[in-house]
């Protein structure tokens, strides 16, 4: 079948400026391939980001592309998506960006479930203004960028997702881009609001939780006196948390009470894959269709709002009617 | 009485006793009968129980302010009665429920320690001696006639008509205020039922109670004889069509919606929302269109449909406007309102708007400030933060409305401008605008037309491709202003970054690049100077050689053309400027109006913010400082004493009104 | 025993203006009688609030009463407290206050431990703009000021407070003021950030979570035909949730899972009561101790700066050596 | 040569690769001689691989600025001989790595389209065909002396001294131009290798590897002649003690901790930040204290104990000055530090610290803005934004320090003020000043005291509670200064709110005592006019009838004083007028100095923010504008150059400057 898009159709000629082996590379050609694979018209795609190294991914992809503020990057987002419910829409932020400055509006988009996408890069770091903690390095951990140990515990993405209202959550791992693609590829899919927390070593920052790391390094099997990797994928081992309407409360609970085991599993054994996934909530754009009929076939960034001559076509009358006397 | 046109009515009550359901039905009640009001509502920033008043001003012509003193003052709460009582003007009535007359003011704790004290020793007593028939008595040494009622009487004959209990039908209270007060007046009970069901939208069990009370209120005013006695009679006037009855809240919603704004976010604060809940109850909007005007448009479901605005409560104002500006991204005229601590809150994402040259509109209501201040008074105290909000300089339009109806058009403005000079525009209104309530004869839907700047189409973009040339969103021009492409539109991409950047919106630290693009948006700036009629930017009105120039902005607009109106009879010939794009500031006409004249600054704020940019700009400096900044709005009948002063030659170089209640 | 303070110590005389019949009164009255039952010096307490009905709340109590910005009690407090540690700081938030706008500095609290309290006022309601929903109420509820059902999901309060980090963890009841009375004191005296949060009725504004509703109406034993209040008690059931450093993590992952059970738990049976209590973690007080030895004995709020004559006494000649060359 | 002082000097490379090291080694080398050094950092707001560079200028007397245009250029990566090889004076040296010489100009990423078309141009080539060996040719041809270096040679001989690989040699590439530039102007090399311990901190294993890089590059220039051949020689100069290098964000630091300052918060932001990290390096702080100073003290650990000062990083700049107030409250000096986007989202908690007279002090560092603007660059634009800030109005200070140096001591006096007149005091500062680094003999830590204003002990409030009077936080007084007490002592309790409030601090609407209140906070405004030394607040530098006066503010001093040193003794005396206290306005005194002198505004911004503020508060208007937008702050060379045009009658009434790489 010849398809419509190349993969190089994503990619921009910008000079990219992050450090060598950052694990941003393999996010950023995750989000390309994915969008490659579900040959998505690059002008039907908005991806917003932040401020962090994280943030710079928009310049890196040939879309629209929004390069927000600190924090911000998922109101701008959920904006553009309730004007144009049709496009599809991405953000991406950084763990401080999205878990720290801009919790707030992390908590409060998961009580919405609007039909978007969030891409957390986690690298325990504030990486752009120079390895410090970010809310995801756990207590007590010093990375080389610390003068001390890190003061405060760490956040859990899985578990604060959960908690907001999220119906996708996932964990990918930015060097594993092959797994990470189809990570993405579904939250795109998924119908709501989905996040992929992805681990992302940061080489220049973050010393503890290194790519080696991850690979295994002093992970030692001791039968073997091999290097076991810590990161494994949920999906081999038989896991699976679909919630649907015609679940018992009891079954259901028994799911969450399995999800939030492993989304605390961390050290020898690294879970990656989807860790949740809810299909008994609407979208907030079926929702607003509720209220507004037309608001998918007539969105409000689609609508007309004058006639040939430049008059208003709004036609106020009946209101005007009503609070006259 | 007093030297103005018109009568002032006054109502109170405490919060949650229905004081805005009866100046409705008041106001209602007048326009029926063709009158012209000017209404204004005082309230606290509480739930239930404090003082609330409101202040009706009325007249066969338009009025376009409130005055202080009263001709009726009508009262079911004893608190109004202490509170009020002697602002009438001679020959002025109260009407009060005989019920409180030995109630004492030390029981009232809603009453200021400050207040209670003051009216004691205006009174020549200690606070706890005071009793409400004290006030009463000064009340008729002034020579304002004191109308007791019995509203005990009253609705115990609706609760044996209607079965209603006393108890419930204490939430007529305000009825009964309101009719006795038209009973006075001549007003007939008939037009009066006409009123109730207007207001209360023909529900008709609601409607039968509420004409009960007022017709058994008519009875009891007639059985005393009191609408006998007093002076002011009103007359059904012949009028062509009905009046609008509307407030500034409301204006702004009805601009949105013919400007054609279909993204609206807000966070709830008073007193902005209003106009957010009011554009949610009309989320559904009619249009009305030919095929003629779309032939070839393809949404031609257009023709037979309706458009719609979403109105989005974020979790914060950073995300109401961060939102907006994602909305407007797409091409949709996207809007947000607020005040006070709001505004202080979306700066970082004005910001965002200006560098990325996004246009969206924020209206801002000032109230009381700093901080959270007087979250439910008035006050004209954030000219200059409007005008410099944000770290680093980027072009704004800022653009403050004199009043209610002229918001309405400002509105529709304000989003013509941000489009087509692509930036944030800031509509700088206040609560008197937002809560007052006007009279007015139509909102003339045709006399701004949509504007939407230059914008590519898909065609265009098509076109572009085919000369194999990149879009950018960017692109250095001639004017500063380069074409827009709606995200999402087929056949291009782009970028836009907080950082500087490029003419494709990619990050640059390139110092020739970087001031290229400085210039470029500043020269925006001049663009508007040049383009935008000057009448959109500064107004004058009165005589080419006054006696005596106002200066001023905003919500003073309507007292100050009544001064002028009243002065004029008494012949002093007062001009008036009115600033009504403060930024970029229309320097030239100012200072040709200005010129050698004796000039005033009238401002409801501390600093007399446009007195100093007047002076950065022109290098003018006012010869008189009018200000206020106790959260009240200078009143007529204050400004009119302040204003002779400086006539003649009695006033301080600044003089500080303090009325209000 | 002759106690110190009276009730009435913690009384001042300014004017309540809330609605009558606010559960408001019930956590105000809680508090007061907390803080009288452990005896706490008026003078060594230091109370924030946000703004709503729930921020007027300092002006009632006879302590340092702090009415801050909507959402930012928390950080006001924090500040406070880090630099007077041997202080009482309690945070009163709103529902909207505290987990609206104030979410961000919420999840983020929860990250560090501070020991300090937080009293959320419930109500599910914006009370103070007149009624618009808080994120604290359900997706399709409409309250009577609201012109259409709400169109947002719930956040969980007991559940975010868990996602971010609390250590104690309870849920009161406004009209139940000996209960929540107890509840308070618990959190007070709980070394780490407690949050308490407190159905509170709005009788103004929410018709649907009224004082009756939690006393059982319309919730009828089909046995008796009475109705059954639906507020009951944790502790009445057994219900245990205490963290220690000795359990195992089998043991920590039934107990969690048990604990999320119950923060579901709504409408017929509704628990209140301490919900999880962690022991395991140091304040953020005492990690600061471990970098500054004389930290709490001698606090920032308590620091000398100048001499007698007016000098400055830091010493800095030792950094200024370092930076000569 | 140039007509300037001293000498400049100039390195660049990758970001990530020790441009900063090395710039450190040299001015430490420099230092260690007794020369006077003053530096400028440029870098791009990324990681790694952007490029990078530093200037030094040096003199044997002070110097307070920079100069461009480079006596020394020493390159290790081919980018930097690029960027900046024409920028040399007559005579300069360029020192490069010979490697490197048919590198293309089209393979080097890092340069910015622009920059490399213009380059192109100026070597009269396509991009494509620009190699290295032309543009050092063309350096040639403006008689720059080029000095190709093998670091290949030096660094294999290095390698096998001391069996470290060439990859991990080639981390000290830095240490090659560094010792290359030093060895040709005839520095010995036992010093460079002392000032190499000193920058190392002399940890061994480092110290003797970059030696060793040192000695072989000394040998390799010494091999060549080249250090023969350099007309600018250094020698050991005479200096009795040491010579302090420290940067802006050190002083600060500094200031900080001699003021008391003892909570910090911040969240991290370039340039402000290193300050923060600073003082967490520092958190336990040394004192100075006898028996004498604390007779009485409770807490007489004191006396053999260490103070400390906590660092706080919050989730946000709204958390930043939030929890900086909330530890102002309990009394303790407090202080937050951001820049940019920063200080936008502190609007509001600037405000709420204002309405309750709250001290507490923001250090704001300018960058280029708006928005995220130029994150690493530097820029005067936000100095209307500061002073406005918040909305409603309410009293703040405004201080802006001229220099690195000054910045020590206004950040004592920022604390000072704060606590005296109970309001926020922003300090105004710029990257230039945080990132530039200066060479001072010493910080005077006793030339400002401490001054913490009325505040009622314990004592103090037993004494009230005796004479049964409550203790009220905003009680109504002369000064408008209300005393007060740090929340937590005994004997009382008192109320804070963001509301309007009464003396107690319970809300109030009441409209007396609102305007009350409002009258209180502001006149602190009149009390500072009175109280504060003028010299605190502007100063005037020269000659009583200067031939022509420069205004300005902020890190722009140094600049001026230097440019004002050159033109004298070209015949031309110059005045400078330095606005030190920008908010309340000094404009009695500034009057006074303007008069009716010829004055020329000079800023780093693009509206003439200053020029517009003296207009509003004097009336006069600037005769000449010198300005600069483009991220780069305003250099020696080009100010000298567009006064001279002034001087001469032959400037436009504006002047943009532009220079920068
Ligand atoms: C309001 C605001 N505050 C601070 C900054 C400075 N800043 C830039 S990036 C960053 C942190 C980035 O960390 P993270 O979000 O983890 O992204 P990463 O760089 O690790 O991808 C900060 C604090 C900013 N740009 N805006
Ligand atoms: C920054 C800001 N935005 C908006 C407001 C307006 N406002 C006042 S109270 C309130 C909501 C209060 O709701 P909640 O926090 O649930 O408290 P409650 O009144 O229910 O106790 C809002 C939005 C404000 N004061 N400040
Ligand atoms: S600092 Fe870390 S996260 Fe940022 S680009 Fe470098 S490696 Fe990547
Ligand atoms: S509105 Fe609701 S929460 Fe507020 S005071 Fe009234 S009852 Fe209480
Ligand atoms: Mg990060
Ligand atoms: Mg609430």
């Amino acid at each position: 079948m010849e398809l419509k898009f190349k993969l190089t159709d994503y990619r921009t000629s910008v000079h990219n400026n992050w450090c060598p082996g950052c694990g941003d590379f393999g996010i950023l050609s995750s989000i390309q391939q994915a969008l490659y694979e579900l040959q998505m018209d690059p002008s039907n795609v908005l991806i917003f980001s932040g401020i962090g190294c994280s943030g710079k991914t928009p310049h890196y992809i040939n879309t629209y592309g929004f390069h927000t503020l600190h924090g911000r990057a998922l109101p701008y987002a959920i904006g553009a998506k309730l004007a144009r419910p049709d496009l599809e829409v991405i953000a991406v932020v950084g763990d401080g960006d999205g878990l720290g400055i801009g919790a707030g509006h992390f908590v409060n988009a998961g009580r919405r479930n609007v039909d978007f996408t969030v891409v957390i890069y986690d690298n325990e770091v504030y990486g752009l203004t120079k390895g410090q903690a970010a809310p995801t390095l756990k207590l007590g951990v010093q990375t080389k960028s610390l003068p001390k140990p890190n003061i405060s515990q760490a956040v859990n993405p899985i578990l604060l997702a959960y908690a907001s209202g999220y119906t996708f959550i996932a964990r990918g791992y930015a060097y594993d881009t092959n797994h990470l693609k189809e990570l993405i590829k579904q939250a795109i899919q998924h119908r709501g609001s989905a996040v992929v927390d992805v681990l992302q070593p940061c080489p220049t920052y973050n010393d503890i939780h290194t790519k080696d790391w991850y690979a295994g390094k002093g992970n030692v099997d001791p039968k073997t006196g091999k290097e076991i990797p810590r990161i494994y994928k949920l999906e081999n081992e038989g896991y699976n948390c679909v919630i649907t309407n015609d679940m018992s409360e009891e079954e259901i609970s028994k799911k969450i009470a399995q999800m939030i085991i492993k989304a605390y599993e961390w050290g020898d054994r690294i879970p990656v894959g989807v860790f949740y996934r809810d299909l008994r909530f609407d979208t907030f754009e079926e929702r607003l269709e509720k209220r507004i009929p037309n608001y998918k076939a007539y969105p409000p960034g689609k609508q007309a709002i004058s006639n040939r001559e430049g008059y208003p076509i709004a036609d106020i009358s009946k209101i005007v009617q009503s609070l006259s006397v | 009485m007093l030297n103005f046109r018109g009568h002032s009515w006054l109502i109170g009550g405490a919060q949650g006793t229905g004081i805005e359901r009866g100046a409705s039905i008041f106001t209602s009640a007048l326009a029926l009968w063709g009158y012209r009001v000017f209404g204004k509502r005082e309230y606290y920033s509480n739930i239930m129980g404090e003082h609330s008043y409101y202040y009706v001003r009325f007249d066969e012509r338009p009025v376009h302010s409130h005055i202080e003193r009263y001709h009726i003052l009508t009262a079911y709460d004893a608190e109004t009665v202490f509170r009020h009582s002697l602002e009438g003007v001679e020959g002025a009535a109260l009407l009060f429920n005989q019920a409180h007359k030995s109630t004492k003011l030390a029981s009232i704790h809603t009453i200021e320690e400050r207040l209670a004290e003051d009216i004691a020793k205006r009174l020549g007593k200690q606070v706890k001696d005071v009793l409400l028939s004290d006030i009463l008595e000064e009340a008729e040494s002034y020579g304002i006639k004191v109308y007791p009622l019995d509203y005990n009487e009253i609705l115990s004959k609706v609760a044996s008509k209607t079965k209603e209990t006393m108890v419930s039908l204490a939430r007529t209270n305000n009825v009964v205020a309101v009719s006795a007060s038209l009973a006075l007046m001549g007003y007939e009970l008939d037009s009066l039922i006409e009123a109730i069901s207007y207001v209360f939208e023909n529900k008709k069990r609601v409607v039968d109670l509420n004409a009960a009370v007022a017709e058994a209120t008519y009875e009891h005013v007639r059985s005393k004889g009191y609408d006998t006695s007093f002076a002011i009679k009103l007359r059904k006037l012949n009028r062509n069509g009905k009046l609008l009855l509307v407030n500034g809240n409301q204006t702004v919603a009805l601009g949105k919606l013919v400007a054609g704004c279909r993204f609206q976010t807000y966070y709830p604060i008073t007193p902005a929302s209003d106009e957010s809940f009011f554009l949610e109850d009309n989320e559904i909007i009619d249009l009305q269109v030919t095929q003629e005007d779309f032939p070839v448009i393809q949404e031609s479901k257009i023709l037979d449909s309706t458009g719609s605005i979403v109105v989005f409560q974020t979790e914060d104002e950073i995300a109401a406007i961060t939102a907006a500006t994602g909305a407007a991204l797409t091409g949709v005229r996207a809007s947000t309102s607020t005040s006070g601590p709001g505004l202080s809150l979306m700066v970082e994402g004005l910001g965002w708007a200006g560098m990325n040259e996004v246009p969206v509109v924020v209206v801002h209501y000032q109230r009381g400030g700093p901080s959270t201040g007087l979250p439910t008074r008035t006050e004209q105290g954030d000219l200059r933060f409007v005008i410099h909000a944000g770290h680093g300089e980027f072009p704004r339009v800022v653009l403050a409305s004199g009043d209610i109806e002229e918001a309405f058009y400002d509105t529709i403005r304000a989003f013509n401008y941000a489009e087509k000079y692509q930036l944030p525009v800031i509509l700088l209104l206040d609560k008197y605008i937002a809560n007052s309530l006007v009279s007015i004869e139509k909102l003339d839907v045709k006399k701004v037309k949509i504007e939407r700047g230059e914008v590519l189409s898909e065609e265009d973009l098509l076109k572009l491709k085919s000369l194999n040339e990149e879009y950018k969103r960017f692109k250095f021009t001639e004017t500063g202003v380069s074409p827009r492409v709606f995200a999402g539109t087929k056949h291009a991409v782009y970028w836009a970054t907080g950082d500087e950047h490029d003419e494709a919106g990619h990050i640059t630290e390139d110092p020739v690049l970087r001031q290229k693009m400085m210039e470029k948006r500043m020269s925006k700036l001049n663009l508007i100077e040049k383009e935008v009629p000057i009448d959109e930017r500064a107004k004058y009105f009165g005589p080419e050689n006054p006696d005596l120039l106002l200066v001023s902005w905003g919500s003073t607009k309507g007292t100050i053309l009544d001064l002028m109106e009243t002065m004029s009879k008494e012949g002093h010939n007062l001009g008036f400027l009115q600033i009504r794009m403060v930024h970029p500031f229309p320097e030239n006409f100012v200072s040709s109006i200005i010129g050698n004249k004796k000039w005033v600054i009238v401002e409801n704020n501390y600093s007399a913010q446009l007195g100093g940019l007047i002076r950065e700009k022109t290098g003018f400096v006012p010869t008189y400082q009018i200000v206020k900044y106790n959260g009240r709005q200078i009143s007529l009948d204050e400004l009119y004493i302040a204003v002779k002063r400086v006539i003649f030659g009695q006033a301080p170089k600044r003089q500080v009104l303090t009325n209000g209640a």
